[in-house]
Parts: structure tokens; C-alpha cells; sequence
């Protein structure tokens, strides 16, 4: 166990699975010698040779391309995106060709691969180093979508990821990656996808955030129990497939529920959230399911801290399912 | 003009020096492979037109650009084929049966009737699974190669695509990355002249689609693509290139596509016939053949029996197809992960529940 | 006034504004000389010359870049992809660039463009021709999104989207393409954008429906009808922006409420008008928030008709608002 | 391998017979450009290293470059930049508050502080405005030229990208769209030699970038970026061209940058100072600076002068910029439609209801 980050953590998880199966390979823009533009691959090229860890072409089509090519012929290609932002040129190749050839091939050609991205505000980024665009790959049937929130998650995560045996959009909250800071368990650690985590326990109301929401729903969870509010806050971790139960049970036991993403709120992951509440529990709802998320607005620069949910809105969403 | 490479002459001669000189048997398999492909392509298409498969859509014409090509692999070697390919898998021994079974998206299908007709995979022979978006096995082929590259196997990959994939996103970054990392892949363009209506001088302005490769820094080749000894031999020297880890290669394969686009379309809404009569005269099977009766390997009893084996074994599969059963309605739910997820088994269980009947379409495919 | 299909009313709507204003230019593949492959365009390039109807190179990148870079300089771009299947090697430039312009400039750039595709199942096109993924476009700021149901609803809408000022996903029910019929004015005809419309009107149960799912839900209101169950059916026409009022208003008079969409459940658009209900209704609701929707699969072939929600799915999702 | 063109040598002499023979007063004008955009890259990285501003991204090195071929159109054609031309706006003679302004995100920029610094929009000069995915500009600006040749407007466009942006999707479709449509675009790839970190050998393994424009059919011309007369002289050709409804002319620019690729960046990660030392040998400004001095153009006081007046008016605007406030909170809803939904409408409400104060953000950019 050390103390890590959770860019760190994200080389950790890296490394451990290059170290055990010699069928992974990363590449993309920037992430050989120079380690990437985050340092997130720092040091792999050097371990593992220019054949497992390289550069690429200034191109995510091929990227994407190429590594659907490498995973149906059988290794298991770690594939950085640099920007979320800049995942659409590639994106046919994931919603086209990806996400679909375990189920048009009926089975016998599959596409093991994972594809990691940093992604959402906080950098001030601006326009188009900032977005959170999990929604399209959560619509996208045949993909896994993986959001961590803490180092330890990070890295067991992205080791279930790599040995899956679909492909997985691994999206790393940039915005927490220094800030972020915890106890990592060295060598083999393995979180399963599909199991949410309780953040805290509580019970008049459930919060449910992923990423870099979790510690903003935190603070709000602190300043709410200063006024006698119980706050259970989830964290999904994955959000294809979905750990719906750990929802479910949490907001019949609360009756109250709040979705948190930072996302522009019309058809986010959020808004799944709120109708599987509405569809499958809402004799327990005590009022309305409520939405803290990012405006419908392209992300902007100056006024970054106004269109990222803060403490602020949380708190004022715990408050409106208590009067509305 | 990057210069056409043309073996079998008007009259059947071979160009001297030019002659793969293929041995007798395999010369007379790729005639049968073509000629069996002719007939499963004209009998698929009548099927259709009887409404017995939903939709079909012929390689005519093309026959000696894609079993040439595809005639320089080993077997051991991958495919990322496109959908107008269909002789690939006679050439490699495919059971007919996966082929006809694709067709009727039966429970027979390899993929289990997810796909349209001719959009096959067959695992058996490295042919990956085909899909509709034009372009997108062409970086995936790159990819494999890369694969197998960093794996030191020594397979060659071989992808197909058209004139108009050229134009595609997948085409630009597929052949970069190839060159930058010296894949061992053979990228074959089919310049059958047509993008369903579009002719290939709309498609681009450049001089030949072979010359492209310069863009990209490898060898590009224009063969005649009705010549099957012509692309045979282009196509086996940028295998063994490949094989050789020098890189890949881009040919380009002139020929001609003298059917619709596919069952759903009427050429003559953009085209006239003039080219396609001219066209019917370089024939790639009649020239093959002409070629086998100088080498005094063809007799009208040959072809009779290839005729007609091709036509029997074709009509014992169909048969068969269409005794088989649809796929079974909960594998609706399989494979879109390897197990299901729990919002699948949910939605499996309420489909089941509700029962299978359902209402008709109302739409048609128009192409 | 004269009874048109569907398909039809497309091509009306694309005559009239040609004719209209000499900005408006169509192109896209197949779509000059052949008439597009539903031929939709028929006629248009004899009428309007080669220069304003034409034929363009197999790349839809290369179709939607242009077109946002004519919308910049000023002309009125309507461009068509032949199956919304196929429009992901443009999404970089819709999402990136089309859906950005005027935010990211100050109003300097804007980007008033159509994008017309056929979309969704029911012509037995199998994996790649059927697909529904409207509700990426509907997640993504700065665009809106059109779907209409009827022919007179096509021309209208079409015409409002070309004289819209920013850029519009128009999107066909190609399966209704020529079963849909109905009288279409002749000439000018305007339906605004952002206004839903009442199929039909009752007090029990409100069932959310756009495209070809209309006549589906209409066909089980008849049913649920014969069981004494009045059903009122909203088409939303626009999905961004939405008529909330009209489905609020709704819902708060059936405290009821089905949402039905083509698209694979999870963050489908229904999540969303589900989402919205539960947030602003939920005191009105007698009974929970029900989708009925495609399943979580991509598009099958052979399977096609279980795969879209038909009437006896729609009725089971309405029984399911009375008892659960 | 494509010729390079050059035409100030060592000496400051024009080779013979290529020498565009500018009048004197524009030659001074493009030096003077030259020299106010060095100062202004060097100030504003300085700014950002104080933290008065958040991000920059130099030109140093490409002067010559994005300065000379901007100068061979009219004000009245278009423009379709990347990020890294800089030089252009002063060339245009943009208000310079509007590039000072755009770098603090205040009130005065022109993008209402909605992009990141260097992402400037300027329509009083025909400049688009630039974003931040590498060649998306290229195909919009083929579909803008396409749209001036509908309009019958003679108008050229002309767009700029990199060594890196050559492999981008919108390269591909932008030169094929623009070949096949024969649209009045001048594609100028700035050759830096590097995309942050992968330097042009990992890019692409063609002999040349000039050399891909055959794959579309269009001429493709390869300049020394660093001789502004050279790049003057090979644009103005193209834009002609392209005036005259030649159709399109891919031009190369061999040129290097001289910085890291931005403020965030570290180049000592990838690569030696060897080659930044030999090219810094080869810098635009002082190229220019003795071509003057041969022509007698060039003195010491004009020197002082032309740097002394790009610091003070450089200055004033800093501090006009560093005084206005930033964009108002509500005109975070501003600008997505022309009008706001009703849906922006209530979350503008529900914005101003909780009051703007806010957190701190954690994270930093790293590139
Ligand atoms: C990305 C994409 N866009 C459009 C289509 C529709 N489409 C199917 S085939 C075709 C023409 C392909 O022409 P070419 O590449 O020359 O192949 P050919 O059919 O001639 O063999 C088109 C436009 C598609 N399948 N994929
Ligand atoms: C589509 C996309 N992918 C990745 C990036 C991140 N990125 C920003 S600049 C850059 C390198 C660009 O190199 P080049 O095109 O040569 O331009 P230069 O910076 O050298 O002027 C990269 C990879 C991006 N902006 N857009
Ligand atoms: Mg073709
Ligand atoms: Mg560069």
C-alpha cells in the first residue's frame, strides 16, 4: 500500500497489467516518449519497449481503427485518447465497429480493448478540453463505461477493464487527478465492473455522482448534515452496466433522490438515472427526483466555476426534494 | 499515368515473361472458384427477385480482382473484406452452408442473423466479420497487421475496399498508420468505377487511385482487374513484401462492376449501357478461360461439370437453408456482451413474458 | 392542398425552399443525378442545375465539413446522409464544429445548416440501416433536432429548419417513408420548431411518441380504448427544444405517463421526458414513469420485428402505469 | 523528393529571377509584422508565466510562414486559421485590443471568453474563428470556397493547419472535396516538424507533405517556410490560381518551432537543443532583416522604431485589457441560438437565484 494519486494510479494499473500479460499495449498521441501530455503513461515506454507503448499519428480514427484491428486479432490494446474531446473523429469506430462485433459476428470475432480518456472541467480548458460526453457511449449498446473516483478505484478498475472481454470506455476525472490522493494496494488489485460503492451512508436523502462530482457531493453531504441532513451518497463507478439494486434499495430506503453529472443536462447520464427511479421505485419517492448537472451550454472558458456543479447547487437540489 | 499491368492477351496468350506460370491444378481451381462464384451470385440474385432472401448484392464482373488477389495469401493469413468479395470464401473452403445460411439469417448463420445478406464472418478461414460503414476494416486491418507485427507471427493481412472507400476517414488513416509502422498488410482497392451512382472521376480528381500510395509513402500498383494472373502475381509480390516485414503495398484492381449496386438498385436511373456492354467483352472469366484453353487446360466437358457441380452443391445448401429455423428470439439478448448484463436479463425476461408475435414492417430497403 | 407520402413531403419541402431562396443548396451521396436512394432529392438537380443539387464524394466528413464551412460564408447547407447509420465519420464535425460555431465566436460565426437523414427500423435494413441514435444529437448544445410524424409535419418542419438560424438534425422515419399519407399544403407551409403536437386527446394516460411510433401508440390507444382507457398522445415534432408544457400539462391531467422511443433503452431520449416528468411533476404521478422502448442491443436482421416496440408493448406499458 | 523553393540566400541576396520585387513599403510593412508578432508572442508567454493570463501558444520561428502567405490575398478573401497564426490579425490590421482581449477572456473578447487563449475570432478581418481539434478548418474551408464559386463571388479561401493535421480525417475529405469540386481554397501546411511531441518521420512516412497533394489531384508545392519572399511568392501562384478557378494547390511550408508547442508544454522531454540551435541559425526575422539590408531598406533606427512601437501599443492594450471586467454570468446562456430556449431560460434563472459565486477549480492544464 502507498499513498498515490490518481494519475498514478491510472500508470499503476498500467504497468501491473503490461507486466502481466504480454498481450497489452498502449498507444496514442504523445504517450510514448513523452509519457503522454498528462504523464499518465510516464516511464512505460521505457520498461516496456517502443512496441507496447508508442506514438501514433496525429490521427484518433486511426488510433481507434487500429486498435479494433489489434483486439480482434487477439491482444488487448490500451488506447489513450488525449481530450474526450477529441475521441469524435474515432467515433464511428466505437459506435460502429467496436462496440458491435461480438454481436454482428455472433460471436466469433470480439473486441477486447479499452479506451482511456481524461475528461470534464476543472482545468479551466475551456471550450474543448473540458467536456463530459459519457452519455453517447452509455447509449452505445455493446460498450462498458467506467468513471473512477479514487485512486484505489482507478486502478482496480482499469485492471478489470484490460482483462474484460468487451470493450471499455475508461473515463479518468482530470480535474481530481492530483487532487486526488490515496492508499493503492500494490501489485494485483481487481474492482469488478458493475459494483457501485456506497461513499457514505445516510438516510433522508440519496446522492448519486461519479468522477469528479463525488467530492464536490461530499462537501455538500457536510454542509447538509449541519442542518440535520442525512446524506447516502453513490457512486456508480461503472455506468454500463449499471449497479441499479445499490440505487434502488438506497432510494427506497431515503425517498429522496438527486443525480449529480457534469454533463450538459438534457439526455445525460443523469437523466437514466432519474427514470429508472421514476419507472421502478417511485411509490417510495417523497418528492421530486432531482437534476444538479451542467447547463445546456458548450463548455466555456471564462465562466468555467458557473457551469461546473459545485457545492452550492448540490445542496440547493438536496433542498428542493424536501420542499418543492 | 501510373501503367496498367495486363498478363492474358486478347487471344489468351500470356505477355512473355509475365506469367506467374501457375501449376495446371490450381490454375483450373481459380477457374472453378470464379466460375462457381458467377453462378452463386447469379442464383442468390434470383432468389431474391423470387422474395426467398431479403437482399443480395453480386460481385459480377469482379471476379478475378477478388479471387487473384486473394489467391496470394495463405491460409494461416487474415481478410478484412468488404461485402463484395464472396469468392473469397469458395477459394478458401468455406462450408457452403455458412455462406447460404447468411443469406436467410437462419439459425444456421454464423452471425446468427444479425446482418443483411452478404455482410458474412467466418472464423474458420480468417475472414473477418463484415460490416456495412464503408471503410472502417481498412485501419482494422492495419491494426492486425500492427498485431501481428509486435507478435512476430508472420501473417499478412489483406483488406478490400472500393473506389469509393478510397474517400473514407478509414482509407486516410489506415494507410498512414500502415507506412509509419511498416505493417505487413495488403490493401486492395477494387476500382469497379462505380460508387453506387457516383462514377470514380466524381469520386476523386486524382490521375489513378494506385498513386495515392505516394501520399502515404508506400508502393502503390494499377493491374488490370479482370486479368486474374495480372492480379494474382501484383498481389503476390506485395504479400511477400509484406511477409518480408518491407511494408505495405496499395493496389489498385481496374475492373468493372457490371451489376446494379445491389438487388435494391435500378442502374439505368445513372448510367448507360454503352460502358456496360463494353465492359460485358473483357469478361475476367471468359479471359481466364481463354488463357486455360492455350494452355490446353480447359475442355467443354470441364466446364460443364463445374457448371454443374457448382450448381448442385449450391441447390443441396439452399435446401438445407431454408429447412432450418430462425434464430431463437431470446438470442436477441446474446452476445452483446460475453454474459449478459442485468438490464438484459430484464429486458429478456419481459420480451419472453410478453410473447413473440408481433406486428408487420411496413418499410422497404431501397438500396 | 393534394395527399402526399411522407417521402414526398420531403421533397416539397426542399423544392419550396430552393425555390424560395437561392442560398438553399442539397447535396450529399447519390443524391444528384440518381435522386438519393430513397429519392428523396428526385427532380431536384433537373430543376435546379448541377451547381445547387449534387452529387458528392463517399465521405460524410467531407459532406458535413463543407456544409458547415457554406453555412459560415452564408449560404443555407442542406445536407444529406444517406442512413443515419452512417453519419459517425461526420459526428466530429457536427458535435466539434456545426454544434459550436456561434458560442464559441460570440455570435460572430454561426452555422445555419440541415442535416437530413432516414433514420430508424422497420425496412428490414438489419445492423447498419436502422439504427435510431437521436439522442446524441439532442445531448449536445447547440443543436436541434426535428422529427416529424406526418407529411404535413415533414414539409412544414423542414422548411422551418432550413430557415432556422442555427444548425438542425432533421431526422426521416424511413419506414413510414411511404405508408405514411395525408394532405400536405400546397406552397408556403410552416410548422415552428419547438412546438409538440396532440395526436389525439384524452384523460387517463399520456403516451409520449415521435417518428414512426406514433401510429404504433395510436394503434394501442385503440386497443386500451376498447378496455375504457382514454389515452392522450403527444408527438413532441421537436425534441431540443422541447414543448415541455404540453407533456407537463399532460401528465399533471392523466397522472400517467409512457414515453415510447425506437432507441436502445438506456439514455435513450424517453430517459429524458422521463427525467423531466419526474422532476416537475412527480406529485401529479399515480403511477410510475414507463419506457417502452428498443432493447439494449444493437440493431438485429432476422429478429427485426421483436426488436421495435410494436402496439402490444405499448399496451403492456400502459397497463403497467394502473397496476405494478 | 519535391524541390524545395528558396529564394533569399545566405547573403541576403534574392536568387536571380525569382524575386517577387515587393514595393518597398510592403516589404517594410511585413517586416514590421513580423517583428510585432515576435514581440507579442514573447510578452504575452511572459504574461502567462506571471499567471496574468492562463495559456499561449508562440509562433516563434513561423513568421515568415503564416505572415507571407496571408499577404498574397485580398482583404477581402477568407480565412480558415489554426492556432498558430498569430501574425495574420496584425497583418490584417486587427484591432489589437481584440487579440489582447480574447487572451484575458473579459468582456472585450470577441468569443465573450469562451475559448481558451490564442482561439481568436475576428470577422471585421474574414478570420474565422479557430478551434481547438486539430483540421476541422480544412474541409470547411474547401466548403467555403465551394460556396464562393456557387455564389459566383471571387473570393479565395485560404486554411491553415500542421505537419500533424495532415493526418486528420478533414485533410483527407478537405483535399478531395476541393480537387473533385475545384474550389478556390490554398491548403497551407505550416511544417513545424513536430506535433507537441511526435516529430514528422512518426507522422507520416512520405517523402514529403507537398507530395500527397497528387492523391487528390491538385498541384502540391514545397517552400522554405523560413523565406518570407519564397512563401509570398509560391502562395501568391496558388491564389491566383485559385482566382482564376484553377482549383485548389496544396502548399508545404518547411519551417520549425522554435518554442515548446505551448506554455504548458516541456520540450527537453523529446527533444535535444541540436536541432532547435541549427534552425534558430535559420530565423525568418533576421532572413527578412538582411534581404532589407541588401535593398537598403533596413536601418538601426527603423529597427528600434518598429520594435519600441509594437512594445508601447502592446503595452496600452494589455493594460486596457486588464481593466475591463469579465463577461457577465448570464451571458454564459448567450449565443448557443439565436434566442434562448426555454430550457436555458430557467437554467439561467436558477443560475442568477443562486448567486454566481462559486468554488475553486483543482486541476491544472497540462498542455
Ligand atoms: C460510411 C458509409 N456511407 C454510405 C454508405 C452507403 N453505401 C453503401 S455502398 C456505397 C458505395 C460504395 O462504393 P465503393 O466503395 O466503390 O464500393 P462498391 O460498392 O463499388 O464495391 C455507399 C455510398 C455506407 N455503407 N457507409
Ligand atoms: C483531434 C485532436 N486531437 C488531438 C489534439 C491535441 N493536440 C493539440 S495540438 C496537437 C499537435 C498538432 O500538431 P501540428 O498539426 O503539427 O500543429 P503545430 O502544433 O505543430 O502547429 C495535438 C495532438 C487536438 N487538439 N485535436
Ligand atoms: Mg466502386
Ligand atoms: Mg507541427
Amino acid at each position: 500500500m502507498a499513498v498515490k494519486t490518481l494519475l498514478e494510479a491510472v500508470t499503476d494499473g498500467l504497468r501491473t497489467e503490461m507486466r502481466n500479460d504480454d498481450r497489452v499495449v498502449t498507444f496514442g498521441e504523445d504517450v510514448g516518449k513523452r509519457g503522454g501530455v498528462f504523464l499518465a503513461t510516464a516511464g512505460l515506454q521505457d520498461e516496456f519497449g517502443a512496441e507496447r507503448c508508442f506514438d501514433t499519428p496525429l490521427s484518433e480514427c486511426g488510433i481507434i481503427g487500429t486498435a479494433v484491428g489489434m483486439a480482434v486479432y487477439g491482444m488487448r490494446p490500451v488506447a489513450e485518447i488525449q481530450f474526450l474531446d477529441f475521441i469524435y473523429p474515432a467515433f464511428d469506430q466505437i459506435v460502429s465497429e467496436a462496440a458491435k462485433f461480438r454481436y454482428r459476428s455472433g460471436g466469433e470475432y470480439t473486441c477486447p480493448m479499452v479506451i482511456r480518456s481524461p475528461y470534464g472541467g476543472g482545468i479551466r480548458g475551456g471550450h474543448y478540453h473540458s467536456q463530459s460526453s459519457e452519455a453517447y457511449f452509455c447509449h452505445t449498446p455493446g460498450l462498458k463505461v467506467v468513471i473512477p473516483s479514487t485512486p484505489a478505484d482507478t486502478k482496480g478498475l482499469l485492471i478489470a477493464a484490460i482483462r474484460d472481454e468487451d470493450p471499455v470506455i475508461f473515463l479518468e476525472p482530470k480535474r481530481i487527478y492530483r487532487s486526488a490522493k490515496g492508499e493503492v494496494p500494490d501489485g494485483e488489485h481487481y474492482v469488478p465492473l458493475g459494483k457501485g460503492r456506497v461513499v457514505r451512508e445516510g438516510t433522508d436523502v440519496t446522492v448519486v455522482a461519479y468522477g469528479a462530482m463525488v467530492s464536490v457531493c461530499e462537501k455538500a453531504a457536510d454542509e447538509a448534515e449541519k442542518n440535520g441532513r442525512s446524506v447516502e451518497i453513490i457512486d456508480p463507478r461503472t455506468l454500463v452496466p449499471l449497479d441499479e439494486t445499490m440505487i434502488l434499495e438506497s432510494v427506497k430506503k431515503t425517498g429522496r433522490c438527486v443525480v449529480v453529472y457534469e454533463a450538459p443536462k438534457t439526455c445525460g447520464y443523469g437523466a437514466e438515472i432519474a427514470a429508472i427511479v421514476a419507472e421502478k421505485v417511485c411509490e417510495y419517492l417523497e418528492g421530486p427526483v432531482v437534476r444538479v448537472a451542467g447547463f445546456d451550454t458548450p463548455f466555456p472558458y471564462t465562466l468555467e466555476n458557473l457551469y461546473m456543479p459545485d457545492a452550492r447547487r448540490v445542496l440547493a437540489g438536496i433542498d428542493k426534494t424536501f420542499h418543492w | 499515368m501510373t501503367k496498367l499491368l495486363t498478363i492474358i492477351e486478347k487471344d489468351g496468350k500470356a505477355a512473355k515473361n509475365k506469367d506467374p506460370n501457375l501449376p495446371p491444378e490450381q490454375l483450373r481451381k481459380l477457374y472453378s472458384v470464379m466460375v462457381a462464384t458467377r453462378v452463386m451470385d447469379e442464383r442468390a440474385l434470383a432468389l431474391q427477385r423470387q422474395g426467398r432472401i431479403g437482399f443480395y448484392l453480386q460481385s459480377k464482373g469482379q471476379e478475378a480482382s477478388h479471387i487473384g488477389s486473394a489467391a496470394a495469401l495463405r491460409d494461416s493469413d487474415w481478410l478484412f473484406p468488404a461485402y463484395r468479395q464472396p469468392g473469397i470464401m469458395l477459394l478458401r473452403g468455406a462450408d457452403l452452408d455458412d455462406v447460404v445460411n447468411e443469406w436467410y439469417g437462419n439459425d444456421g448463420d454464423t452471425s446468427k442473423g444479425r446482418q443483411m445478406p452478404v455482410h458474412y464472418s467466418n472464423r474458420s478461414i480468417n475472414f473477418v466479420s463484415i460490416s456495412s460503414p464503408i471503410g472502417t476494416q481498412i485501419s482494422q486491418a492495419a491494426g492486425a497487421a500492427m498485431a501481428a507485427r509486435i507478435r512476430k507471427d508472420d501473417t499478412v493481412v489483406m483488406t478490400y475496399f472500393g473506389d469509393g472507400g478510397t474517400s473514407s476517414n478509414d482509407f486516410h488513416a489506415g494507410l498512414n498508420f500502415a507506412a509509419v509502422f511498416k505493417a505487413p498488410v495488403v490493401f486492395v482497392c477494387e476500382n469497379n468505377q462505380w460508387a453506387i451512382s457516383v462514377p470514380v472521376d466524381r469520386q476523386m480528381a486524382s490521375e489513378s487511385i494506385a498513386i495515392k500510395a505516394d501520399a502515404y509513402g508506400m508502393p502503390g500498383v494499377r493491374v488490370d482487374g479482370n486479368d486474374i494472373l495480372a492480379v494474382y502475381r501484383t498481389c503476390k509480390e506485395a504479400v511477400d513484401r509484406a511477409r518480408a516485414g518491407e511494408g505495405p503495398t496499395l493496389v489498385e484492381t481496374v475492373t468493372y462492376r457490371m451489376g446494379g449496386h445491389s438487388s435494391s438498385d435500378d442502374p439505368t436511373r445513372y448510367r448507360d449501357s454503352a460502358s456496360v456492354e463494353a465492359w460485358a467483352q473483357k469478361d475476367p472469366i471468359e479471359r481466364m478461360k481463354r488463357y486455360l484453353q492455350q494452355r490446353g487446360l480447359w475442355s467443354e466437358q470441364l466446364e460443364n461439370e463445374t457448371q454443374e457441380q457448382a450448381k448442385s452443391v449450391l441447390n443441396d445448401a439452399i435446401k438445407r437453408a431454408e429447412a432450418r429455423p430462425l434464430p431463437k428470439p431470446e438470442s436477441l439478448f446474446d452476445d452483446v456482451y460475453l454474459r449478459l448484463t442485468p438490464q438484459l436479463e430484464e429486458q429478456r425476461e419481459e420480451l419472453l413474458r410478453l410473447g413473440t408475435k408481433h406486428d408487420e414492417e411496413e418499410g422497404a430497403f431501397p438500396l
